[in-house]
C-alpha cells in the first residue's frame, strides 16, 4: 500500500459562477478537494475592442477605453491619451496634468478597494467588507460624476488635456475624501487584517516566487507582492510622477496575504499622492483647443503606465490618417491571469477562488 | 491570536450596526426625505448610506450626462441647432441622424429632422462638446426605462426640443451655468 | 405586593394553564387515552406551528441585522418595517417552478428535500421554553438532541448525492465530514456541565443552575465557547458555512433545488440555528431562569440574543477552508473539550457543590487554561506577523531569473 | 391487543421489510438508506422496551456514524454508483449454505431458550445505574472493548497511510519546472 489510487473529477467553474469576476471559465481537475490542474478559458466577453479601435478615429477611441477595465476607467484613458500624445508630440497644460494625476490616483484607491472587498467577499465575509469598500467607491464615483458627468464611463481625458475644468465643489470634497481615506483603511484593517481566519486562509496560499512572477510577465500589485519593487511610476516616471513623494509597497512571500497587504499599503500611498497634487494644483487652462479630428504623424508608439492592476500599455501605429492603423492593448489582467494555473496547483478548491480574487482581474480587460 | 483579531473585527461591525440607528435618530421623524438631496452622503458621515429611491431622490450633478436634448434660445424662441450634422459625424456609435431644413427661420438654419437613438448611444458626450452652436445638452433625465427596446428609445426632433425646454429653459448647458444669473 | 406576584405568576404560567384548561375541557367528553392522544397531537402541532412561524421573523430579523451591519437598511418595503418580507419570499418560492434534474435520482432527490426538516422539529420537543413548558422531559434529554441532530447529516448527504451535480456532491461530502467532526467537541464540551448536574434531562440542567444561583456560563466559560463554536459548525453557519459556501461551490448540496424544496432546506437551516441557540441558552445561560419577567420571556430573550451573535458573526467573519476546518475541530476543539472535561471532573470532586468556593474554583480553572493557551500561542503569533516593505525609490530592479 | 403490541407489530413488519429491501435492492445506495431505516426502527424497539438510553445510542452510533460511513464508502467507490449491480455472483451457493445453517442455529436457540420475564419495573434513573455498573462490575470488558477499538483505529491508520509523504506544495512545483 504505497499509494491509494484515487479518481480525479473535473469541474467546470464558470462561465456562470459567483466568484469568477465576470464570464470566465475554469476547468478544474480535482482530486477530492485538491486542485490537480487548472485550465482557464477566456473569451466569453470578447467584443472586438481592438478592431473597433481601428475603425474609430483617434479621438473617438477614448470612451471605448473606459470599457476595458470598467473598475478603473480613468487609468485606461490615461494610458491611451498619453500614448497618442507621445505619438503626436502634444504637451497638455500643467493644470490638466495635475488633474489627471488626481483622477488616476483616486481611481487606484477605488480599484484596490474593489479588489480587497471582493477578495474578502470570496473569503466568505458575506459582503460586509465589500459594502464598506463600495461605500467609499461611491464617494469617488460621485467626484467623477461631478467633474465629468458620468460615474463609470467618464470619458474625461482628452488628447491634449481634460474635457472640463474641475467644478467648484470638487476641491474641498476631494480634500475631505483624501483626508478620510487613511481612517477608513485603518477601520478596514481593524475589521479583518488581524482576523485569525483570514490569516489562516491567506498565508502561504498561491505563492508566486519573484523569479516566476517575472517569467510570467506579471506586473502591478501581483509582482510587487512577490517582492519585486517594480513600479512604472518609479522605474520610468511618465507624466509628472517624478514630482511626487511616495513609496512602493512590496511583499515578502508573494502569497494572497501579501497581495492584500500590498493593495492596502498602495491605497495609503495613492491618498498621499492625491494630497500632494491637490496642494500643488496650478491655475490655468485645462485643454488644448478641441477638434473633431486630428491626424498624428506617421509612426508607431508604445506607452505604458502603472494602472492599478499592473502595466497597461497601448501600442499604436499611425499611417497618418484619421484612424489608427493598429491599436493593440497590453492588458495587465490578461497577462497576470497566466500565472493562475501555476499558483493553484496543489491547493484546495476554496483557494482557487481567493487566488483569482487576489490577482484582481476584470474580464472586460482580459477578453477585450 | 486567540480570537482577538476576530473580536476586533466584530467590534467594528457592531459599531456600524449601532451607527445606522444613530443615523436614523438624526433623521427622526423624517426617515425619508422627500425633497431631492444634493449630497448622496457625507464623507465623514456614518450610518446607513442607501438612498431610499422612490422617496428620496438625488438631484443630478449639473454635468450629468443623460440623454441628449436640443436647447432652445429663449430670446428667439427657436432651437439653436443649425442642422450642420457635426454631431452626426463625430458620434462614435452613429446614433444621431440630422437633416437640415431647406428654408431658414429667423435668418437661421434649422434642422428638419433629428433622430437620436438611445439604444446605441454610449453617452460619451462628444456631440455636445463638438457642437459649434452649443445647441445640444445632456438632460438630467434618468428614468427613461421602457418595456421594449427599439423604437421606444429613439427620440425625434420634437421630443428632444421638449426635453430641452423642460430641463434647460435658459438654453445653456452644462446646467451649472443655467443657475448663474447672467 | 402579593397581587403583583400573583399576576406575574399567572403570566409566567399562562401557557401551562392554558394547556391544563384545554385537557380538562377534553376530558369532559373523551376517554383518558383520547385526551392523552389529542394533547400529544396538540403539542406537536403547537411546536410545528411555532417552528414555521418563527421563520417569518427570524428571517427578517437576520436580514435586517445583516443590513444594518453593512450600512444598509435591509428589507423595509413589504409590510410595516418590512416585517412581511418573508411572506413575500415564501410566496415567491412556492410559485416557482419545481425543477428536478433529468439525471437526478428522483425518489431520493425528493425525499431529501423533506428529510432534513423532521429532525429539526424533533429537537424542539425537549427544549424547556419556560417553567413547566416542555413537550417531553426525557431523562436522556441531551443525548436525544445529539442523536436526532445527526439524522440531518444523512438527509443532506442524500440531497448532495441524488442531485448528480458535482458542486452538490462536494457540498454533501463537506457536510458529512464537518458534521461528524464537530459533533464530538459539541458533545464533549457539554459533558462538563452534565457532570455538574448529574443528569441528562434538559429540565434538570436548568434547575441545577437555579441551585448554583449562577448560569453555567460563569462556571464553564470555556465549555460555552467550545459548544457555541462547534454548534455553529454543526448547523453550517458562518464562519463554518463551507457546505454551502456560495463563493466556492455555488450553493453546495442544495444547488439543484428550487422552489418549495429549496424552502424546506432553508426552513431546516433556520430552525436548526434557532435550536442550537436554545440549547446553549438552556445549558449555559440558565434557560428560563431570570428575575421579574415571565420565564418564557427570559428564554426567548436569551435565545434571540445568541441568535443575534450568530448573525453578527455571519456579518463579520470569513469562511474557513476544508482542511483548516478539520484541523480546528480535531486539533483545537477536541483537545480543549477533553481538557475541560478532565479538569471539571477534578475540580468538581475537590470543591463542594452549589457553593461560592466551587464557583470561584471553576472560574480560576478556566482562566488558568486560557492563560496557558495564550502563553503557548503568543510567541508564534508574534513571529508570524507580516508587514509590507515600503521601498522609497528604486530603479528597475534586477531579478535573478536563473 | 394492547397499544404496545400494535406498535410492535408495525415496527416488526417495517424492520423486516427494510431488512429484506437492503438485500434485494439493485441500487446499492437504496440498500444503504434502507439499512439506515432498519437501524432506526431497531431504535424504536428499544424505546418500546423502555430503554431510551440504548435507543439514543443506537441512533447516534449506528445511524449517525456507521451508516454515514457506509454511505460515504459506497459513494466514493468506483462503479458502485451504477444502478444495476448484480445481486449475486458465483459464490451464491456457499452463501446459501452458510445462511441456512445460521438460520437453523438461530431458530434452535429461539425455540429452546428459556425466556425469562421480569416483573420488576424499569428503574427511573436507568442511566445512572448503567453508568455505575459499567464502571464497577463490568469495568474490565468495558476497558478491553475500548482498547480493541483503539487498536482497530491505529490499525486502520497504519494500513491507509501512504509510505512516502506527499511533498509540500512548494517542493512539488520545484520539480515541475
Amino acid at each position: 500500500m504505497t499509494e491509494l489510487k484515487t479518481e480525479t473529477i473535473t469541474i467546470n467553474m464558470g462561465p456562470q459562477h459567483p466568484s469568477t469576476h465576470g464570464v470566465f471559465r475554469l476547468i478544474l481537475t480535482l482530486d477530492g478537494e485538491t486542485v490537480v490542474d487548472v485550465e482557464p478559458v477566456v473569451g466569453y466577453l470578447h467584443r472586438n475592442h481592438e478592431k473597433i479601435g481601428e475603425k474609430n478615429n483617434w479621438i473617438q477611441n477614448t470612451p471605448f477605453t473606459d470599457r476595458l477595465d470598467y473598475i478603473s476607467p480613468m487609468s485606461n484613458e490615461f494610458a491611451y491619451v498619453l500614448a497618442v500624445e507621445k505619438l503626436a508630440e502634444i504637451e497638455p497644460p500643467e493644470r490638466a496634468k495635475y488633474i489627471r494625476i488626481i483622477m488616476v490616483e483616486l481611481n487606484r484607491i477605488v480599484n484596490h478597494m474593489i479588489a480587497v472587498g471582493f477578495l474578502l467577499n470570496e473569503l466568505g465575509c458575506f459582503f460586509t467588507p465589500m459594502f464598506y469598500c463600495l461605500r467609499w467607491r461611491e464617494l469617488v464615483v460621485d467626484l467623477y460624476e461631478m467633474t465629468a458627468g458620468s460615474r463609470m464611463m467618464p470619458n474625461y481625458f482628452w488628447i491634449g488635456g481634460v474635457s472640463a475644468d474641475l467644478p467648484e465643489k470638487f476641491l474641498p470634497e476631494c480634500k475631505e475624501f483624501v483626508d478620510a481615506v487613511p481612517g477608513f483603511i485603518d477601520e478596514l484593517e481593524r475589521l479583518l487584517t488581524d482576523n485569525e481566519i483570514l490569516q489562516m486562509r491567506c498565508r502561504n496560499v498561491g505563492v508566486l516566487p519573484p523569479d516566476v512572477a517575472v517569467e510570467y510577465g506579471c506586473t502591478g500589485p501581483l509582482l510587487r507582492a512577490s517582492g519585486v519593487p517594480y513600479d512604472i511610476r518609479k522605474a520610468e516616471p511618465y507624466s509628472i510622477y517624478d514630482r511626487f513623494d511616495f513609496d512602493i509597497a512590496a511583499g515578502t512571500v508573494g502569497d494572497v496575504l501579501d497581495r492584500y497587504l500590498v493593495r492596502i499599503a498602495e491605497m495609503r500611498q495613492s491618498a498621499k499622492i492625491v494630497e500632494q497634487a491637490l496642494r500643488d494644483l496650478p491655475e490655468g487652462e485645462t485643454a488644448t483647443p478641441k477638434k473633431r479630428k486630428f491626424r498624428p504623424p506617421e509612426g508607431d508608439v508604445y506607452h505604458r503606465i502603472e494602472a492599478p492592476k499592473g502595466e497597461l500599455g497601448f501600442y499604436l501605429v499611425s499611417d497618418g490618417s484619421e484612424n489608427p492603423y493598429r491599436y493593440k492593448i497590453r492588458a495587465p489582467s490578461f497577462v497576470n491571469l497566466q500565472s493562475l494555473p501555476y499558483m493553484c496547483r496543489g491547493h484546495k478548491i476554496a483557494d482557487v477562488v481567493i487566488i483569482i480574487g487576489s490577482i484582481d482581474i476584470t474580464m472586460g480587460e482580459v477578453d477585450r | 491570536m486567540l480570537g482577538f483579531g476576530i473580536l476586533k473585527g466584530m467590534s467594528v461591525t457592531l459599531r456600524r450596526f449601532v451607527d445606522t440607528y444613530v443615523g436614523d435618530l438624526g433623521k427622526f421623524p423624517w426617515r425619508y426625505r422627500s425633497r431631492p438631496v444634493y449630497k448622496r452622503m457625507g464623507i465623514t458621515e456614518r450610518g446607513a448610506f442607501t438612498i431610499q429611491y422612490p422617496e428620496e431622490r438625488v438631484a443630478m450633478f449639473p454635468r450629468y450626462r443623460g440623454p441628449l436634448m436640443l436647447l432652445t434660445d429663449p430670446e428667439k424662441g427657436i432651437t439653436r441647432c443649425i442642422g450642420c450634422g457635426l454631431c452626426e459625424r463625430t458620434c462614435p456609435t452613429e446614433s444621431i441622424k440630422v437633416t437640415r431644413a431647406e428654408e431658414k427661420v429667423d435668418d437661421q438654419r434649422v434642422p428638419e429632422t433629428y433622430e437620436y437613438d438611445m439604444n446605441t448611444c454610449m453617452f460619451c458626450g462628444f456631440c455636445v462638446q463638438i457642437c459649434p452652436q452649443d445647441a445640444l445638452g445632456h438632460s438630467p433625465e434618468l428614468e427613461m426605462g421602457t418595456y421594449s427596446k427599439g423604437d421606444a428609445l429613439i427620440l425625434n426632433l420634437d421630443q428632444m426640443l421638449e426635453l430641452g425646454r423642460k430641463h434647460a429653459p435658459g438654453g445653456v448647458w452644462p446646467l451649472e451655468k443655467e443657475a448663474e444669473p447672467s | 405586593m402579593e397581587a403583583i406576584q400573583g399576576i406575574l405568576e399567572f403570566i409566567d404560567q399562562i401557557f401551562v394553564k392554558l394547556s391544563f384548561w384545554f385537557s380538562a375541557q377534553l376530558a369532559n367528553f373523551l376517554p383518558d387515552w383520547g385526551v392523552t392522544f389529542i394533547m400529544m397531537f396538540a403539542t406537536v402541532l403547537v411546536l410545528i406551528v411555532f417552528g414555521l412561524a418563527s421563520i417569518i421573523w427570524i428571517n427578517v430579523f437576520e436580514r435586517k441585522i445583516i443590513g444594518r451591519i453593512q450600512d444598509r437598511y435591509g428589507p423595509n418595503r413589504f409590510g410595516p418595517w418590512g416585517l412581511l418580507q418573508c411572506v413575500a419570499d415564501m410566496i415567491k418560492l412556492l410559485t416557482k417552478e419545481d425543477v428536478t434534474p433529468t439525471k437526478a435520482d428522483r425518489l431520493i432527490f425528493n425525499l431529501a428535500a423533506v428529510a432534513p426538516v423532521i429532525p429539526t422539529f424533533m429537537i424542539l420537543a425537549v427544549l424547556p421554553f419556560g417553567r413547566g413548558m416542555v413537550a417531553a422531559d426525557l431523562s436522556i434529554g441531551y443525548l436525544y438532541i445529539v442523536a436526532v441532530g445527526c439524522l440531518g447529516t444523512i438527509a443532506i448527504f442524500m440531497a448532495g448525492w441524488s442531485s448528480r451535480n458535482k458542486y452538490a456532491l462536494l457540498g454533501g461530502m463537506r457536510t458529512v465530514a464537518q458534521m461528524i467532526s464537530y459533533e464530538i467537541p459539541m458533545v464533549l464540551s457539554v459533558v462538563g456541565v452534565l457532570l455538574l448536574v448529574g443528569s441528562l434531562s434538559m429540565v434538570s440542567i436548568v434547575e441545577a443552575q437555579g441551585q448554583w444561583r449562577l448560569p453555567f456560563v460563569v462556571l464553564q466559560p470555556l465549555a460555552f465557547v467550545l459548544y457555541f463554536t462547534a454548534a455553529v459548525a454543526e448547523v453550517n453557519r458562518s464562519p463554518f458555512d463551507l457546505p454551502e459556501g456560495e463563493s466556492e461551490i455555488v450553493a453546495g448540496y442544495h444547488t439543484e433545488y428550487s422552489g418549495i424544496k429549496f424552502a424546506m432546506f432553508l426552513l431546516a437551516e433556520y430552525i436548526n440555528a434557532f435550536s442550537i441557540c436554545a440549547i446553549a441558552t438552556t445549558v449555559f445561560l440558565g434557560g428560563w431562569q431570570g428575575p421579574i419577567l415571565p420565564s418564557w420571556a427570559w428564554f426567548f430573550i436569551k435565545t434571540y440574543f445568541l441568535y443575534f451573535v450568530l448573525i453578527w458573526m455571519r456579518g463579520t467573519l470569513p469562511r474557513l477552508r476544508v482542511d483548516q476546518l478539520m484541523n480546528f475541530s480535531w486539533k483545537t476543539l477536541v483537545p480543549l473539550a477533553l481538557a475541560n472535561l478532565m479538569l471539571t471532573a477534578l475540580v468538581a470532586k475537590l470543591v463542594p457543590q452549589y457553593s461560592h468556593v466551587g464557583a470561584i474554583a471553576f472560574l480560576v480553572m478556566n482562566v488558568v487554561v486560557i492563560v496557558c493557551i495564550a502563553l503557548v500561542k503568543y510567541p508564534r503569533w508574534r513571529r508570524d506577523r507580516r508587514e509590507v516593505v515600503l521601498v522609497p525609490r528604486t530603479a528597475t530592479p534586477q531579478v535573478d531569473s536563473s | 391487543m394492547s397499544v404496545e403490541q400494535v406498535v410492535f407489530l408495525v415496527l416488526a413488519v417495517a424492520a423486516v421489510g427494510s431488512a429484506v429491501g437492503v438485500v434485494i435492492s439493485r441500487n446499492i445506495f437504496y440498500s444503504a438508506l434502507l439499512l439506515v431505516a432498519c437501524l432506526f426502527i431497531v431504535a424504536g424497539f428499544y424505546v418500546l422496551l423502555e430503554a431510551p438510553f440504548l435507543a439514543a445510542v443506537q441512533v447516534l452510533i449506528y445511524v449517525g456514524a456507521i451508516a454515514v460511513l457506509i454511505i460515504f464508502a459506497i459513494m466514493l467507490t468506483e462503479r458502485m454508483m451504477s444502478k444495476t449491480v448484480r445481486g449475486w455472483n458465483e459464490q451464491w451457493w456457499i452463501a446459501l449454505i452458510v445462511t441456512v445453517c445460521l438460520v437453523a442455529v438461530m431458530l434452535y436457540v429461539v425455540v429452546t431458550a428459556n425466556w425469562q420475564v421480569s416483573d420488576a419495573a424499569t428503574p427511573s434513573d436507568a442511566i445512572v445505574a448503567l453508568g455505575q455498573t459499567l464502571l464497577s462490575t463490568y469495568v474490565l470488558p468495558f476497558e478491553v472493548a475500548s482498547v480493541i477499538l483503539l487498536m482497530a483505529l491505529i490499525g486502520a491508520i497504519i494500513i491507509a497511510r501512504e509510505e512516502e509523504p506527499v511533498g509540500v506544495v512548494g517542493e512539488q512545483k520545484e520539480e515541475e519546472r
